[in-house]
Order: C-alpha cells, then sequence, then structure tokens
C-alpha cells in the first residue's frame, strides 16, 4: 500500500516537478533540454499509470490513497485523496501517454519561440491538473484539475501573449469555463448537503442506496453538473470558447481541446454514472443536447477554411456524439469514443500543426494544396485518421461510432438520424480538408512553395504512433467481445451495450453507416477534385453558407445579450449611481454648510436685536411656564 | 409704615416696579444712545431696589435694604467701567449710538 | 503572559519609531512589528495549550468600564492576521521615500495597535475606544501621505472619517442603552441581557450602521473607492487587509449574539444586500480606469460575499467567512503592493497607460498572476477554501443565494483577468520596466506562500477558530 | 472661605508689585501664589463648614470646582506673560484683575446667600468687561467691551429681579432657608418666577440659544488672552453656578422646566455646531462651540441629583482643551490683527509639537475617544438616557458628527496647506502651558474615575 502511496506521488508530482524545473531554470537549461525535461517527467508518470494498470485487474476495486484533511464542512469533511480504479487510470493512460507524444512533438515544433521553457511549464503543469482531476477521489479534489485545466488553458491559449486577440480568446474561454465551474460548484453544493459527502465511493453507495429515486434535488443537483460538463466539454450553450481556443499553439489544440481537457466532461458525468442513472429527465437532456451539438459544429464545419478551425468544430461535434451516448446511458460507449477520438483527433491536430510548420504559420486551406508530394508522412498519417474519423471500417473511428449509432437508433430514432447526419458531414469535411491541403495544385505564395519540406521526426514520429493507434484503437471494443466494457464493469454496473447482441439490425445500422461516410466522402471527392473548387473569398460567400461561415452569428448573440448589457451596466453604475451616492453623502454636508451660511446673516451685530431675541426668549420661556399653565 | 402697606398692598409694589423695569428693558430696546441706554439700564436695576425695599418692610427684615446697597454700589461700579469704555469708543469712533457697533458679525 | 503584551510591543513601538528619527524609523518600525508577530505566534502556543491568557482589570468605577482583553481563537487569528500583515506592510514600504518617515511608520504601528485592541477587547466601552482610534492614524496616512491632487483627497478623507463616525457614533448610544440594562458592558454581561424583540432590533440597526459603513456594504460604500485611490498604497493596505475584518469580525462577535433575535428576523435581508454587494462591487469594477480602484471595488465584491455568509448564521457561514477574511487580507494586501510596484516604475495608476509589462518582468507577471487567481479563488488556493465553506453555507440558506453569490466566481475572472491582460499582456511597453527587485520578491513571496499553504493545509485555522466560532453561535441560538 | 480670602490677597499682591516696580516678578510669584492657593483648597477638600452666617458655604462641591478655576487661572496667568510683554506697564493690572475674577469665580460656586452670589457674578462681569475692553486702541476690542457690558449687565439686571423676587417670596436670601421653605406647601407664584429669571440670567452667561448671540462677537473682538478666559473660565464658572444653585435652592425642578432645559440645550448644539462650520476665524468658530458645548453641559439640569461629578468632567475636560487650543492659537495669532484660519496654514510642518497639540485638543473637544472629551460625553449620555432623554442624546450624536465637520477644518488647514512664512521660535511658557493641558486632559481621559468619583 505504502508503494502505491509513493508511486501514485510520482506519477501526480513528476509534471509538476518539470514544471517547477522548468519555472525556474527553464531560460538557462536552454531549449531542448528543458523540452527534454518536460516530455520525460510526462514519460515517468505515463509508466507510473502503466504500474497501476498491470495491477489494477489484481484489485478490482482500486486503490484509494488518503494524504490529509483539506476541508472541513458542518456536515462533512473532504479530504485530499486519490482514487486510482479502472476509469482513473484508463484516462491517465491516454492522457500521460499522448501528452509525452504531444511534449515529444513540441519539442521540434516549438523550437523557433524564445520562451519554450515556458511552453513546457505550462505543459507540465496542464498535465499535472489533468492527473489531478482524474484521480481526485473526490469532487473538490477534482475540481482542484478542473479548475487547473482551465488555467492552462487560460495560458496556453494566451501563449502568444503580445496579440491581444489570442489573450480575449484565452479570457473567454476561461471565463466561459467558469460558468460551467459555477454549475459544478452548485451540484457539489447539493450533493453535499443531501449526503453529507462528496467522496465518490461513498456517495455512490449513498445514492443508490438513496430511499426515493425521483427526488427533484437529484434532478438539479445532476443538472448543474452537466452545465459544468457543458462548459469544459464544449456542449452547446458553452462551446463557442473551443473554436477561439485555436489561438494557442497547434500542440495544444491537440493536447488540451481535442484529446484530453475537453473529455473532462465525459470523465465527470461517468464518474458519476450512478447519479445519472437516477434521473431520465436529465439524462434525455444531456442526449439531447448532445445531438444538437453533433449536428450544429458538424454544419458549421462544412465550410470553414482555417484547417484548425474545421478540426476545432469537429471535436465539438464529436464530443457532441459522445454526450448522446452519454444520455444515453451508454457510458462505456462514450468512452471508447473518448479513447479513439484521442487518437485519431490527436493525430489530425499534430498533422495540420505539421503542415502550418511547414507553410510557417498559414492556417487557410484555401492557400495549401498539393503537399502530399513534399510531406508524405503527414499525409498519410492525416488520411489514416480522417479515415477513422468518417468512420471508414476497420479504423478506429468505425466501432466507436458505431456504437453510438447502434445505441441511439436503439433508444431513439430522431437521434439517430441527427447523428447519422452528423457523420455524414463529419466525412465530408475531413476530406474537404484533406483534398484542399494534400491534392492539386499548392495554391500559396512562391517563397512558401519553395521551402515545403517534411518536417523533422520529433514531429512525424508522434503522427505515425498516433496514427498506428487511430488504426487499430478499436480492437480494445470489438462488437460482441469487448475488453473495454470488461474493464469497465465495476464502474459500470449495467452496460448499455450489454444487452443487445449483433444481430441482422445491427449489421444493417452499421451499412448505412459506413455507406453515409463514403457519400460524404464521395461528395467531398466530386466537389474538390473533379470540379477541383477552392472555397470563395470571405466577401463572396453568401446565403446560407455565410451563415455557417459566421457559426450562425452566435458569438455576436452572446455579446449582444451578456456582454454588452453588462458592460453598459458598468458604465451605468460607474457614472451614474456611484456618483449619485456620493452626491447624496456629500449632500447632507452641503445642506448644513448652506443652513449655516444663512444663519451668519441673522448674526448681523446689532445690540438691539441681540437683546431683543434675549427678551424675546424670556418671554418666550415665562409665558410657556406660567401663562400656559 | 406697616399700615400703609397693609392699605396699598404688596401686589401693587410689584406691579409699579414691574412696570418700571420694563420700562427700561423698552429704553433699553429702543433707544441707540449708548447713554441712555445706559439709564435705562439703571432704571432696571432701581425699579428692582425699589422692590427689595418694599419686601424687605413687608418681611420686617433688612436683608433687603441690605442688598439695596450692595446692587446700588455694584450698579456705581458697573456704570463707572461702561463709561470708562464708551470714552474710548468715543475717542475711536466719534460717536456713541451703538448701532455704529457692528463690525463684529457672522 | 497575556495578550496584553502585543498591545504594549505596538504601542511602544509606535513611540520608540518616532523617537528614533527619519533615517531609522522604517527599520525600527518593522522590528516592532515582526516582534508583535513573535510574541502573538508564542501566545498562540500558549492559548493551544490551553493556558488563559485573556488579561481584565477594573478601569473605571463609574460607570463600571473594564480592561478586558479576551482572546479566543477567534481573536488570535484575527490578531494574526494583523500583526502578520503589519510587518509585511511596513517591509513592502521600503521601496518608497516618506518625508517625516518617523510619523509616517509611527502612525502606522499605532494603528495596527488600535486595531490589535479592536479584535481583543471583549468590553463594550474599550472595544469602541479601540475601534474609534484607529481611525485618527489612517486618517492621517491618507490626509499627509496620500497621493493625487490635495483638495479631493481631502474631501475624501474628511468624508471617509465624518462617515465612519457617524455610524460608530450610533453604535456608542446602543452600547450605553445595553450599560443600562446590564450594568456592565463586559461581553458576557452582555450575553445575559435578555432585550425585547424590539429592543435587540434597534441595537442591531445601530450596529449595522457602524458595519456596513465600516465594511463597507452598500450602498454604504462611497467612501471607500476614493479614499483607496488616494491614500498612500501602505494606508490602504492597512485600511482593505485589516481594517475591513474590523468590521466583520464585529458583526460576528458583537452584532450577531447581542442582537439574535433580530438577527435571525431579518437575516434575509442582509444577506441580499451582502450578495447585491458582490454582483454590484464586480460590475463597477469591470469598467475601472484606475487599478487602485478598481482593486477596491474588487473587495467591495469580496467583503460583500464574506458578510452574506456571516449573516447565514451558519457554523460554515461564519467559519468560511473568517477564512475568506485572512485569505481576503493577503491577496488584497498583496495586489495593492503589486500596484504600488507598477507605480513605481511607471509613475501612474491608469490601467490605459499599461500593458505590455509581462515580456520585460517575467518574475513579477507570475507573481502578480498568482495573486490575480487567488483573488478569483482558483483551488489550492486560500480564497478557495474560503469561498467555497461561504458558498456553502449560502447554498444551505437558499440555493439562489449560492448561484448569486456564485456570479462572483465569473465575474471576478471576468475584471480581474480583463484587468491583468491590459495591465500585463500586449504588446511590449515602450517604457522600460524593470523586474521585481529583492524586497519586492520578498513581500510577494511571503503573501503567496502563505495563500497556497493555507489553500492545501486550512486545517490549523479551522481548528483555532471553530471551537469560539460554537460559543458564539451558541450565544445566537440562546433562548430567553 | 480661605481660599477667598488667600486669592484677593494676591490680588492685592499685585496691585502692590506694581508700586515696588517688580512687574517682572508678578507673573511668577502669582502663579507660586496660586500654586499654594491651589494647596489649600485642597488641604481643606473634604471639610463642609460655612462661615459668617452662611455667606460662603465650604463644600465637596466648592472646593472640587474653585481647584479647576485656580488651575484654569494659574494657565491663563502664565499665558499672560507672554502676551502682556508688549505693555508691561499695565501687566500688575491685568493680572490682578485676572486674579479679582478669580475670587468672583470661586465666590459664585461657594456661595451661602444670594447676595454672595450676586456679588460674585458681579466681580466676574465686571472684571471681564474690563478685560474685553482692554485693548484700549482696538475698535474691535471696544465693541466687544461695550457689546458684553450692554448685554452683561442687562442679564444682570434680569438676575437681580429674579434674586429680589424670590426674596419676596421666602423672606431671605440664605440658600439653605430658602431650600427648606421651597419644600414647604404653597408657595407664593414670584418665587418660581424669580428661579426662572435667575436662571435666563445664568444661561446668558454660559451663552445657551437663545442667549448667546454676545457670544461670538465678544470672543472675536476681545483680546485673545481674554476670549481664552472667557471660553474656558468664565463658561465653566456660570455653569457650575447655574448647577449649584438649581441644585441648592429646590432640588426638583419641575418637568415643564425639565423641557425648557431639554430644548435649550438642542437649540444650543444644534446652533452652535451649525454656525460654527462657516467660520473662518478661529476664535468665533471656538466661540460658537463653546455655545454648542454649554448645550451639552446643560444636559446635566436633567439629572441634578447625581450628575455634579459629570459636570465636573465635562468642564474640566472642556477646558483644558480649551486652554491647550488657545494656548496654540496665542503663539499662532501673536502680532497678528485676526485669528483668521489662514495663520495656521502649514502649521503641521512648521511647528509640528504644537499642531500636535491643537490636534488632540479639537479631537477632545469633538469626543474622539482617549482625550477625555469622549468620556465626558460618555458619561453625559449615559446620565441623559438613565434620565429617559433618548431623544437629545441622539441630536447630541447627530451634533457631535457635526462638530467634526468644522474642528477638521481647522486640522486640515495645519497639515495640508503650505505654510505661508516662516514663524520664529516660541517661548518655553506657552510650549509648557499647551503640553500640561493636553496631558492632563490626556490623563483624564485614561482615567476618568479619578475625577467623577471625587463628586459622586
Amino acid at each position: 500500500m505504502e508503494m502505491n502511496t509513493n508511486i501514485a506521488l510520482v506519477l501526480v508530482l513528476a509534471p509538476f516537478l518539470g514544471f517547477l524545473i522548468n519555472v525556474f531554470f527553464g531560460k538557462s537549461l536552454g531549449k531542448s533540454l528543458s523540452g527534454i525535461i518536460g516530455t520525460l517527467s510526462v514519460v515517468v508518470s505515463f509508466i507510473a499509470t502503466v504500474y497501476f494498470f498491470s495491477g489494477i485487474a489484481a484489485q478490482p476495486e482500486g486503490i484509494r490513497i488518503t494524504l490529509f484533511d483539506w476541508i472541513q464542512i458542518s456536515n462533512f469533511k473532504v479530504d485530499f485523496g486519490f482514487q486510482l480504479d479502472q476509469l482513473s487510470i484508463l484516462w491517465l493512460l491516454f492522457v500521460t501517454g499522448i501528452g509525452s507524444l504531444i511534449h515529444l512533438y513540441s519539442i521540434s515544433y516549438m523550437h523557433d519561440d524564445e520562451n519554450m521553457h515556458k511552453f513546457f511549464a505550462y505543459l507540465n503543469l496542464f498535465i499535472f491538473f489533468m492527473i489531478t482531476l482524474v484521480i481526485g477521489s473526490n469532487l473538490l479534489v477534482m475540481f482542484i484539475g478542473w479548475e487547473g485545466v482551465g488555467l492552462c488553458s487560460y495560458l496556453l491559449i494566451g501563449f502568444w501573449h503580445k496579440n491581444q486577440e489570442f489573450n480575449d480568446a484565452a479570457k473567454k474561454a476561461f471565463i466561459m469555463n467558469r460558468i460551467g465551474d459555477l454549475g459544478l460548484l452548485v451540484g457539489i453544493f447539493i450533493l453535499g448537503s443531501l449526503f453529507s459527502t462528496v467522496d465518490f465511493t461513498t456517495l455512490k453507495t449513498a445514492i443508490t442506496t438513496a430511499p426515493d429515486y425521483n427526488d427533484f434535488w437529484f434532478s438539479v443537483a445532476a443538472l448543474t453538473l452537466f452545465i459544468g460538463a457543458c462548459g469544459k466539454s464544449a456542449q452547446i450553450p458553452l462551446y463557442t470558447w473551443l473554436p477561439d481556443a485555436m489561438a494557442g499553439p497547434t500542440p495544444v489544440s491537440a493536447l488540451i481541446h481535442a484529446a484530453t481537457m475537453v473529455t473532462a466532461g465525459i470523465f465527470m458525468i461517468t464518474r458519476l454514472n450512478f447519479l445519472f442513472d437516477l434521473v431520465p429527465s436529465v439524462q434525455s437532456i444531456i442526449a439531447i443536447v448532445g445531438a444538437v451539438t453533433a449536428l450544429v459544429a458538424a454544419t458549421i464545419g462544412l465550410v470553414q477554411n482555417d484547417i484548425k478551425k474545421v478540426l476545432a468544430y469537429s471535436t465539438v461535434s464529436q464530443l457532441g456524439l459522445m454526450f448522446l451516448a452519454l444520455g444515453l446511458g451508454a457510458y462505456e460507449v462514450a468512452v471508447f469514443h473518448v479513447i479513439t477520438h484521442a487518437f485519431f483527433k490527436a493525430c489530425l491536430f499534430l498533422g495540420s500543426g505539421s503542415v502550418i510548420h511547414a507553410l510557417h504559420g498559414e492556417q487557410d486551406m484555401r492557400n495549401m494544396g498539393g503537399l502530399k508530394k513534399a510531406m508524405p508522412i503527414t499525409f498519410v498519417t492525416m488520411l489514416i485518421a480522417s479515415l477513422a474519423i468518417s468512420g471508414v471500417p476497420l479504423f478506429s473511428g468505425f466501432f466507436s461510432k458505431d456504437e453510438i449509432l447502434l445505441v441511439a437508433f436503439h433508444h431513439n430514432i430522431p437521434l439517430w438520424v441527427v447523428a447519422s447526419v452528423a457523420s455524414i458531414m463529419t466525412a465530408f469535411y475531413m476530406f474537404r480538408l484533406m483534398f484542399l491541403t494534400f491534392f492539386q495544385e499548392f495554391r500559396g505564395t512562391s517563397a512558401q512553395k519553395h521551402h515545403l519540406h517534411e518536417s523533422p521526426s520529433l514531429i512525424t514520429i508522434p503522427l505515425i504512433v498516433l496514427a498506428i493507434l487511430a488504426t487499430i484503437g478499436g480492437l480494445i471494443s470489438l462488437p460482441g467481445n469487448s475488453w473495454l466494457n470488461g474493464y469497465l464493469t465495476p464502474i459500470l454496473p449495467k452496460l448499455a451495450n450489454a444487452e443487445h447482441h449483433l444481430g441482422t439490425t445491427e449489421y444493417i445500422l452499421m451499412a448505412i453507416a459506413v455507406v453515409g461516410g463514403l457519400v460524404g466522402i464521395g461528395i467531398a471527392y466530386a466537389k474538390y477534385i473533379k470540379q477541383n473548387t477552392v472555397p470563395t473569398e470571405d466577401a463572396a460567400i453568401s446565403g446560407f453558407s455565410k451563415m455557417l461561415y459566421n457559426k450562425y452569428y452566435v458569438d455576436e448573440c452572446y455579446d449582444a445579450i451578456f456582454v454588452k448589457p453588462i458592460n453598459f451596466l458598468s458604465r451605468f453604475f460607474r457614472d451614474t449611481i456611484e456618483t449619485g451616492l456620493s452626491a447624496l453623502v456629500f449632500g447632507f454636508g452641503k445642506v448644513t454648510n448652506e443652513i449655516s451660511y444663512q444663519g451668519k446673516k441673522i448674526q448681523n451685530g446689532s445690540i438691539g436685536l441681540y437683546l431683543f431675541v434675549f427678551v424675546l426668549g424670556l418671554c418666550a420661556i415665562v409665558s410657556y411656564l406660567f401663562l400656559a399653565q | 409704615m406697616n399700615n400703609i402697606l397693609n392699605h396699598i398692598g404688596i401686589e401693587n409694589y410689584i406691579f409699579l416696579s414691574v412696570i418700571l423695569f420694563c420700562i427700561g428693558v423698552f429704553g433699553v430696546l429702543y433707544r441707540r444712545n449708548a447713554i441712555i441706554v445706559f439709564m435705562s439700564i439703571e432704571i432696571m436695576l432701581n425699579a428692582v431696589n425699589l422692590l427689595f425695599v418694599a419686601f424687605s418692610t413687608y418681611h420686617q427684615d433688612a436683608q433687603g435694604q441690605v442688598f439695596v446697597f450692595f446692587s446700588m454700589a455694584v450698579a456705581a461700579a458697573e456704570v463707572a467701567v461702561g463709561l470708562a469704555i464708551l470714552v474710548s469708543i468715543f475717542r475711536n469712533l466719534g460717536s456713541i449710538t451703538i448701532d455704529n457697533l457692528k463690525n463684529l458679525k457672522g | 503572559m497575556n495578550v496584553s503584551l502585543i498591545l504594549i510591543i505596538l504601542l511602544v513601538g509606535a513611540f520608540a519609531t518616532y523617537l528614533a528619527g527619519d533615517k531609522l524609523a522604517s527599520k525600527v518600525a518593522l522590528f516592532f512589528g515582526l516582534a508583535s508577530l513573535g510574541s502573538s505566534i508564542v501566545l498562540l502556543n500558549h492559548y493551544n495549550l490551553g493556558e488563559n491568557i485573556s488579561f481584565i482589570s477594573q478601569w473605571i468605577t463609574q460607570p463600571n468600564i473594564s480592561f478586558a482583553l479576551k482572546a479566543d481563537g477567534l481573536s488570535m487569528a484575527m490578531l494574526l492576521l494583523t500583526t502578520a500583515l503589519t510587518p509585511i506592510i511596513i517591509f513592502s514600504s521600503f521601496g518608497n521615500q516618506y518625508k517625516n518617515s518617523k510619523s509616517f511608520y509611527a502612525l502606522i504601528l499605532f494603528m495596527s495597535f488600535a486595531m490589535a485592541g479592536t479584535f481583543l477587547a471583549s468590553d463594550g466601552l474599550l472595544y469602541y475606544i479601540f475601534w474609534e482610534l484607529s481611525l485618527i492614524p489612517i486618517y492621517f496616512i491618507a490626509l499627509i501621505w496620500g497621493n493625487g491632487d490635495a483638495e479631493d483627497r481631502k474631501k475624501a478623507v474628511v468624508k471617509f472619517f465624518i462617515y465612519t463616525l457617524a455610524g460608530s457614533l450610533f453604535m456608542l448610544v446602543a452600547f450605553v442603552y445595553m450599560y443600562q440594562q446590564a450594568g456592565s458592558l463586559l461581553l458576557e454581561d452582555l450575553y445575559k441581557l435578555n432585550l425585547s424583540a424590539t429592543e435587540q432590533l434597534w441595537i442591531f440597526l445601530a450596529f449595522f450602521l457602524a458595519y456596513a459603513i465600516k465594511i463597507p456594504l452598500i450602498p454604504f460604500h462611497t467612501w471607500q473607492a476614493n479614499v483607496y485611490q488616494k491614500a498612500p498604497t501602505v494606508g490602504t493596505m492597512l485600511l482593505s487587509g485589516i481594517m475591513l475584518k474590523m468590521g466583520l469580525y464585529s458583526v460576528i462577535r458583537w452584532q450577531l449574539p447581542l442582537a439574535p433575535l433580530a438577527a435571525k428576523e431579518y437575516m434575509y435581508i442582509f444577506i441580499g444586500l451582502g450578495i447585491a454587494g458582490v454582483i454590484y462591487g464586480s460590475i463597477v469594477a469591470l469598467r475601472q480606469k484606475d487599478l487602485k480602484k478598481l482593486l477596491a471595488y474588487s473587495s467591495l465584491a469580496h467583503v460583500g460575499l464574506i458578510a452574506a455568509g456571516t449573516y447565514t448564521l451558519t457554523l460554515d457561514g461564519l467559519r468560511g467567512a473568517v477564512l475568506q477574511m485572512i485569505a481576503h487580507g493577503f491577496v488584497v494586501v498583496g495586489l495593492f503592493y503589486v500596484a504600488e510596484i507598477i507605480f513605481r516604475r511607471y509613475e501612474t495608476r491608469a490601467i490605459a497607460e499599461m500593458g505590455g509589462i509581462r515580456t520585460q518582468s517575467p518574475k513579477f507577471t507570475s507573481m502578480f498572476l498568482i495573486l490575480v487567481l487567488a483573488s478569483v479563488a482558483l483551488p489550492t488556493t486560500f480564497n478557495f477554501i474560503g469561498e467555497f465553506t461561504v458558498l456553502y453555507s449560502l447554498s444551505q440558506i437558499n440555493i439562489w443565494f449560492a448561484i448569486l453569490g456564485g456570479t462572483t466566481i465569473i465575474l471576478g475572472a471576468y475584471y480581474m483577468l480583463k484587468m491583468f491582460q491590459h495591465v500585463m499582456l500586449g504588446e511590449t511597453n515602450s517604457k522600460v520596466f524593470a523586474d521585481v527587485t529583492v524586497n519586492e520578491g520578498i513581500t510577494l513571496v511571503l503573501i503567496i506562500g502563505v495563500l497556497f499553504f493555507f489553500g492545501m493545509y486550512p486545517k490549523p485555522i479551522t481548528d483555532l477558530i471553530t471551537p469560539s466560532l460554537e460559543e458564539i453561535l451558541t450565544q445566537i441560538n440562546r433562548i430567553n | 472661605m480661605n481660599t477667598l480670602i488667600a486669592i484677593i490677597g494676591l490680588g492685592v499682591l499685585c496691585l502692590l508689585f506694581e508700586i515696588f516696580n517688580l512687574r517682572k516678578a508678578i507673573v511668577p510669584i502669582t502663579i507660586i501664589g496660586l500654586l499654594g492657593v491651589l494647596g489649600l483648597t485642597i488641604s481643606e477638600f473634604n471639610s463642609t463648614e460655612s462661615y459668617y452666617n452662611n455667606m460662603i458655604v465650604v463644600s465637596k462641591f466648592s472646593s472640587t470646582f474653585s481647584s479647576l478655576f485656580i488651575v484654569l487661572t494659574i494657565f491663563l496667568v502664565a499665558l499672560g506673560h507672554n502676551f502682556y510683554e508688549n505693555h508691561q506697564s499695565k501687566i500688575s493690572d491685568y493680572i490682578a484683575i485676572k486674579i479679582f475674577l478669580l475670587a468672583g469665580a470661586v465666590a459664585m460656586v461657594s456661595f451661602g446667600n444670594l447676595a454672595m452670589f450676586f456679588l460674585g457674578i458681579e466681580v466676574l462681569s465686571i472684571s471681564l468687561y474690563i478685560l474685553a475692553a482692554s485693548d484700549r486702541m482696538n475698535l474691535k476690542s471696544n465693541e466687544a467691551g461695550m457689546k458684553y457690558f450692554l448685554m452683561g449687565s442687562f442679564a444682570s439686571g434680569i438676575i437681580l429681579f429674579g434674586i429680589c423676587l424670590i426674596y419676596g417670596a421666602m423672606g431671605s436670601f440664605d440658600v439653605t432657608e430658602i431650600s427648606e421653605l421651597s419644600q414647604s406647601a404653597e408657595l407664593p407664584i414670584w418665587f418660581p418666577i424669580g428661579i426662572v429669571l435667575v436662571t435666563i440670567g445664568m444661561l446668558f452667561k454660559i451663552a445657551a440659544v437663545p442667549f448667546h448671540f454676545w457670544a461670538p462677537d465678544v470672543y472675536e473682538g476681545s483680546p485673545a488672552l481674554t476670549t481664552a478666559l472667557m471660553s474656558t473660565l468664565a463658561k465653566v464658572v456660570a455653569m457650575a453656578t447655574l448647577y449649584k444653585l438649581l441644585s441648592v435652592m429646590n432640588a426638583d425642578i419641575s418637568e415643564s422646566f425639565k423641557i425648557i432645559v431639554v430644548v435649550i440645550s438642542m437649540a444650543s448644539m444644534t446652533v452652535g455646531n451649525i454656525m460654527a462650520l462657516r467660520q473662518t476665524n478661529v476664535k468665533r468658530m471656538l466661540a460658537f462651540s463653546g455655545v454648542s458645548h454649554a448645550g451639552f453641559m446643560l444636559m446635566t439640569l436633567l439629572s441634578l441629583s447625581t450628575s455634579a461629578g459629570s459636570l465636573l468632567y465635562y468642564a474640566s475636560a472642556y477646558s483644558l482643551s480649551g486652554i491647550a487650543a488657545f494656548s496654540v492659537i496665542l503663539y499662532v495669532c501673536k502680532n497678528r490683527d485676526n485669528e483668521d484660519i489662514v495663520n495656521f496654514h502649514g502649521l503641521g510642518k512648521t511647528n509640528p509639537l504644537l499642531a500636535a497639540i491643537l490636534t488632540a485638543a479639537l479631537l477632545s473637544m469633538a469626543g474622539i475617544p482617549i482625550f477625555a472629551g469622549f468620556f465626558a460625553k460618555l458619561v453625559l449620555f449615559n446620565q441623559t438616557i438613565l434620565a429617559g432623554y433618548l431623544a437629545l442624546v441622539i441630536v447630541a450624536v447627530v451634533n457631535s458628527i457635526i462638530s467634526v465637520g468644522y474642528y477638521f477644518k481647522l486640522i486640515l488647514a495645519m497639515y495640508t496647506k503650505e505654510p505661508n512664512e516662516e514663524r520664529k521660535g516660541t517661548p518655553v511658557i506657552i510650549y509648557a502651558v499647551a503640553v500640561i493641558a493636553i496631558v492632563l486632559n490626556i490623563v483624564l481621559g485614561l482615567f476618568p474615575s479619578f475625577v467623577l468619583d471625587l463628586l459622586a
């Protein structure tokens, strides 16, 4: 047990150590060294994770480590502890695994940046918080990580802090996350006051043995927690920060905004599946929100020309699918898709990064094209990933997405339709991206054309690894005999997709999905290879696509509904209320002063008057005392 | 002596001196010449003295009359001081109407 | 060995500093500040060992007033806050040259003396005297060493003085009234009183006027922003770091236990007022052009939340409030110090004239950022503990209180990050910005260290204050 | 009694010094003499005896107040040394007059017979008339003297009339007899009227609204030292006398009369404070503040039987801070034709000590803790609430808030404005007086029981 504690501490603290080293000595260490240290620290925790992974089979109830008392509330106390069970270890595996790959990638990618050590410091800090989030033994320790990753995403989105637009994006991300966090906190409050605990295990027993299941507060708690998840995982209505978050360096987008952080919401809901299972109303809300998000994001993705924006919206839409699964109670399916998505989306982002790297920061696909000759590895890996995300059979994405569609179909046909449409669109815009980027002639400047080159091996190796994972990742949960399901049973008592065995309907659905995917690819092919069209300039875009291109003007609406009024209110309070109040306070003084000023006139220095008042007073008193009676 | 008082009655003495006193007061209030104001004040004091005497006979008790001497002496002293001040004012101002004394105000 | 020692040290320190002359003043002041800190830690140790470190002796026979200093957990916590911040504040001023510094530092120590007295006094009149006394030094500090146009400063400071005095005089009347019921102003005797509901209401209101102006709660806050802006940073630190806490402490120690019926009757109103302060303060802070003013409004928001916590009359509310008081004390001092550091280099507090500092001063930036994050209550900082507990207590009263109060999480992040962005980030500033000096560094690191330590391990403080808070709660819930 | 004789002897001595022209020695000798007298007074502190068939009755009350008066006179005489250095030729007169004035004051608080009371008042008043007008060549001083004289003697007339009516009702001037008789059944209406008239006369002396109009003008016009005397000694004496008069003559004053007192007290506070707000002449400002303090002291009349101690305390607190303040004013406004607030600009820089002292004095008047002024107000409030006049206390509180406004105007002038010109060194004696006065004040503030219990 002692052993475990130490290793767990290593697991958590290694990235933190890396962070400290990079913060304090990063500059003196020099770029490469700080990069290596940063990477190693994550690799260490990956190894530690593997240790626990290997050990978990032996003790399916998981490992709990309590370090010290943290917060004392009247009706419960929160201790600072870790919980290493199947779920957290699974998450740790790909967080640290992909994390290490991306660190490795960044060594080369960020090499030209003078603040590289800072970059690695932040990345390490992120990993540290992500680990805390995942292995926290109660909601509050999880909340530390929850806010911490938000902070790191703030730091990394605004990494190039000289550009105020990037800073705005970073601020936006942080604040929108905070909106979610408030929801999460309220959820914690309710759970805490209902069950006098926020610890996952005790909470589980408390809730599952709770007398009445249709308690109103259950729903409220679940709903508020879901709002928290929306914030982190970029679901409607809190998704708008994620596309802007692409302002950060590409590795960041890959790590934080595709593979790990944004899946925190799914993690949390899966953690608390025992709660959500009790509130179908909220579950259906989650499902609907997920489906709608998937569709909306996909539609927007259709017309984006910024390569990273396309990926961002595809991320949002994929997350939507995962939430759909969650809403349908198919947690393990969601988890499955989280993992596969982590593989291929990371791969895609890193690939796009490699492209951007090659084009010296060019992100607009209209100025790309024909890169497959110049950068074959990037091309191939990205192709694989795209096939995976489009759900082409035998690639990982196929299995996970298919599971989701399956579940959707079994629960609710409309949702299935929406999800299917979304995935068809996915296939379309992914290959639109591929074709625009890698096929046809190069459309950039000649200078760029001159410098076109395949990225260094530090960049390509992670790409290859991820591509492989994206291909074979599906194996962990093959339909029929799923290792993942077995693995997760201690966490998820009743598996949604266990009840339906593979029958003809399933095969038909698969076929439909596959065909849909191919259709999407086909359209893209027809449009961008056959007709060789290139998206028009922003000005020329019109009609519905203009609306799509401008993301349904959601940002503008939010600005009009929330930001502007608050700022107006702020100005109003500052200029009107504040001045009014202080004028009021000063008013008393002014009035008395005025009275005093008038009073001075009475005191006019004439003895006659003085004596007259004297006598008057005398008469008044005497008459009051004696004539009145 | 006694019987006179019995005939007239103490009240009348009081009324008389009150009237005198009020005359003095009004003098003080309405006249502007410092000297006359002094005199009005003197009238007030003397009205009181008169009343003292009346009371002392009424009570068959000498204290009252003794007190009158006190008050006369005091009044004399007061007026002496007052006239001294008046003189210096006259030196500085050339007039003794108290309406000119309005520099101190506000 | 009892708490009067602290007061003696601080008072003697004040005189010694004055006599030491301008050259040595700051050093001597720092020495005595540290001495008081050290001795209060020793006292804390004695207290934890269960010794009685209170001090009481008859002072005035007619009226019957005693010089009573009662040190329970709550008082000790606040005392530590005072004695810990005083040296930090003094040390933070080492970068500046003040003319006639001997009186300056003497006044600082004298003020800490008065404030420490306020936290310790357990006799109504003694408490009131310290309460008023603390007003005089800050008045002069702000008046003489303040900045900005003399006329405006004068207006602001006089308004502040008269306003706060006006509030507290009614508290005095309330005390006199209670004295005639109880025949003494000792806290325990006052607790024994059983006043009718109406009497309690009036007493409650009289106290409220004093405290609402001191804390300040809206709409009694109009003095705050101006004074914070005009006062020298040291004065602002004293005001926001410690003096605000006097008001909040007094609510817990005096107002609630002495008028529990009224408190229970009207608690929703006052919670609402506090929360209104949170939202109002945050929103006003959004659009402030002056860095110190912005911080002033932010602390208006924070104390609003704390006050709301105290008026919940629950253990969590009180405990969270005290924790948050201490946390906020450190954070706000740190932030005002940051403002001062920038002022030392740029000679301005106008946010518009800043920006692009980050590239020039990595150390400073990180510390500033940490303070910003602490003030928006990021977990692992002390403020999170306090804010979480307070919000939890609010949610126990009514979930909407928690939600509305919780908006501080969002709005706070909004204005603090906005400020940080415009002060620090953006294109490198044309004006040179030297990174923090050793002194500045030490000061900030100390503050940050405290914040993180107690953010991860608040147990010592919690254990210290909880018993006395429970005692106060039993007083509040007593039936008479 | 011995006190009184000693004082008068001292006064005569001063005049003699003039003849033997030992002017230099006058002030020190007088101070020493007064100290002796003080000792004498304190020595016969607890003895309660009456002299000359109750003309003079020495009691705890009288001796405590007399000692206060003596202390104040010592301060004033000491200040005189510096104040009159330009007209040495008359110094003996000035000092002697002060001493006689003190005699009058002592007579006023230790009278056992209305005759003595009247003589006391007159001695006091006449000396004040002289002092007010003592700056012969200065028209302001003349005017002040004239105003004070006219109105003062008018008031004396009223008092005299009141005494006369009392005598008429009781057939005696002896206060003990009078109070015994006043317990008896139906009294002629003259008696209460007489009481009221005397009271009004005294209200004039303490400058309570609406009989206060003379105060600001006279204070402003008279020489600064005289103003100091009026605002401290004279006011306190008059107040003590009024208190004694009412408490001796009829212990329980009627409800309707209390109403009058409440109204007058409220009016005095409010009018005094509000009028003071816009004054630029410091002496005038202090005159109005004195009016408001008179209003405060009048509160003691509402609980006559118990409040002697608090009156003594308030009186000493107020007069001590007054002395301190005026000694600073004397220093600042020396050889200046006016006492405008402008003269105080930058005093905080040019002379921090005196500035601090003035500040302390003003804070004490404003009733800020640790200064005696705070406790004075506190005990006053306490008694008044006990007596059941909460409303009056509220008004008083509001007034003390207003008062801060003008006290701080002066403090601000000292600390925020730039000094207009250099001042040369100050005579030690002013420092001494100021420091001693303020220290006494603070000591009173720290150990209030010391004074409060004297007359408890």
